[in-house]
């Protein structure tokens, strides 16, 4: 098993009810399956499906982007931006 | 949930992301050169309205190490593109009330065309590249904003 | 030498001529406004070099009354070429050393697009319609500079 | 008669050496004949023939601009100017 740590923000913090999780994963999980697991976890993310992107250890992915993961990797869900 | 800024120097180029206050002429100090000639800067500031409803204030939250990496590429890139001599990008989280700064950018340079590009370029990039995201509370509700870029 | 400066106010435009030093936060604070969520500005300094010269320092001299008359024109054209809020252009007059400001311009708007536009506008317009003059006094002599415009 | 005020700045007024003078014209005249009126009176201007132009009370004039002129004008000789 592989452990990541998970960060949500801005909307999707608040449909997580949450900022941070640790998910435990099969080894050689991609981003996808973590993807489908959050899904499950936290039902409530539907109102983002397709709208978000992830980032894995401060770098983004694309859309479609599939990664490797691996132990202590660190992802968070990155709803649209709007700084500035 | 206010966590600590963060403040990268990198050669001529500082990135911050602070809780605080921002102050322009504090970046604005810090990009001053002898070999300017030019300082260019932009405040991004908190308005009373936004699409006809009266803003009360913005929300501001920070993936705060990222963010504080994708301001210092920001400045970078535009130091690589521009002859910048200084750049400074800082960006507040945590509540912005109307009229407070919720970004600064300062650019110097030798000749004026550099430091006024480079400027008005980073502010685009900083909005469709750094993950920073503003929640406007604004009478009877709130709603996540998203850029354009 | 040194003439009392002149300082125009028209709706939300302000122009200043002045032998005082120019305190950009002063102009920054003037275009402040509610319903704008930009503030775009320049700072001309002097620099310590030109042409290979070493700069001692620049004498502006301006012929006041029609310099301030035509900062104010500057003003008035950028606020209805863009959807400018406030706008001030400040010159100083006088000795102006080394890392000292020469000019600045301010100027506020709702969107990003109109303050940074405007600004660059205003300086290179001011460049070419504005009468003041600029001596380089540098190591080994002294020259009246010739803006491109 | 008619006089007009005429203003010298910058390498103008180190060439004329003053920054001003009050020059007297048949009553009529206009900037041409000034022009002429000041090249004889401040031969050192001959430096800058060709590379300065008139103001007229606050205005500029083209450089082969011609206009009439009245008591009380102000005008002024404008070497290339490069403020900012």
């Amino acid at each position: 098993m592989l452990e990541v740590r998970v960060l949500f923000f801005a909307r999707s913090r608040e449909l997580a009810g949450t900022n941070e999780t640790t998910v435990s994963l099969e080894d050689g999980s991609s981003t996808k399956t973590l993807l489908l697991l959050l899904f499950q976890q936290y039902p409530q993310l539907e109102e983002l499906r397709g709208n978000f992107v992830f980032s894995l250890n401060h770098e983004y992915l694309g859309t479609d982007e599939e990664q490797q993961l691996k132990a202590g990797d660190e992802v968070a869900v990155i709803p649209p931006i709007s700084g500035g | 949930m206010e966590q600590p800024g963060v403040a990268l120097q990198e050669g001529a180029c500082y990135a911050e992301v602070t809780p605080d206050a921002l102050d322009q002429s504090k970046y604005v100090e810090l990009v001053a050169d002898p070999g300017a000639g030019a300082i260019a800067s932009f405040v991004g500031v908190t308005r009373n309205s936004f699409q006809g409803k009266a803003t009360e204030r913005l929300e501001y939250e920070a993936y705060i190490p990222m963010a504080a990496k994708k301001l210092m590429e920001v400045c970078r890139q535009a130091c690589s593109k521009w002859q910048v001599r200084r750049m400074a990008v800082a960006h507040r989280t945590g509540t912005v009330l109307v009229g407070e700064a919720s970004v600064v950018i300062a650019v110097s340079s030798a000749h004026r065309r550099d430091a006024l590009e480079a400027c008005h370029w980073a502010i685009d990039e900083l909005k469709a590249t750094v993950p920073i995201w503003k929640k406007e509370i604004f009478q009877g509700g709130e709603v996540w904003k998203e850029n354009e870029e």
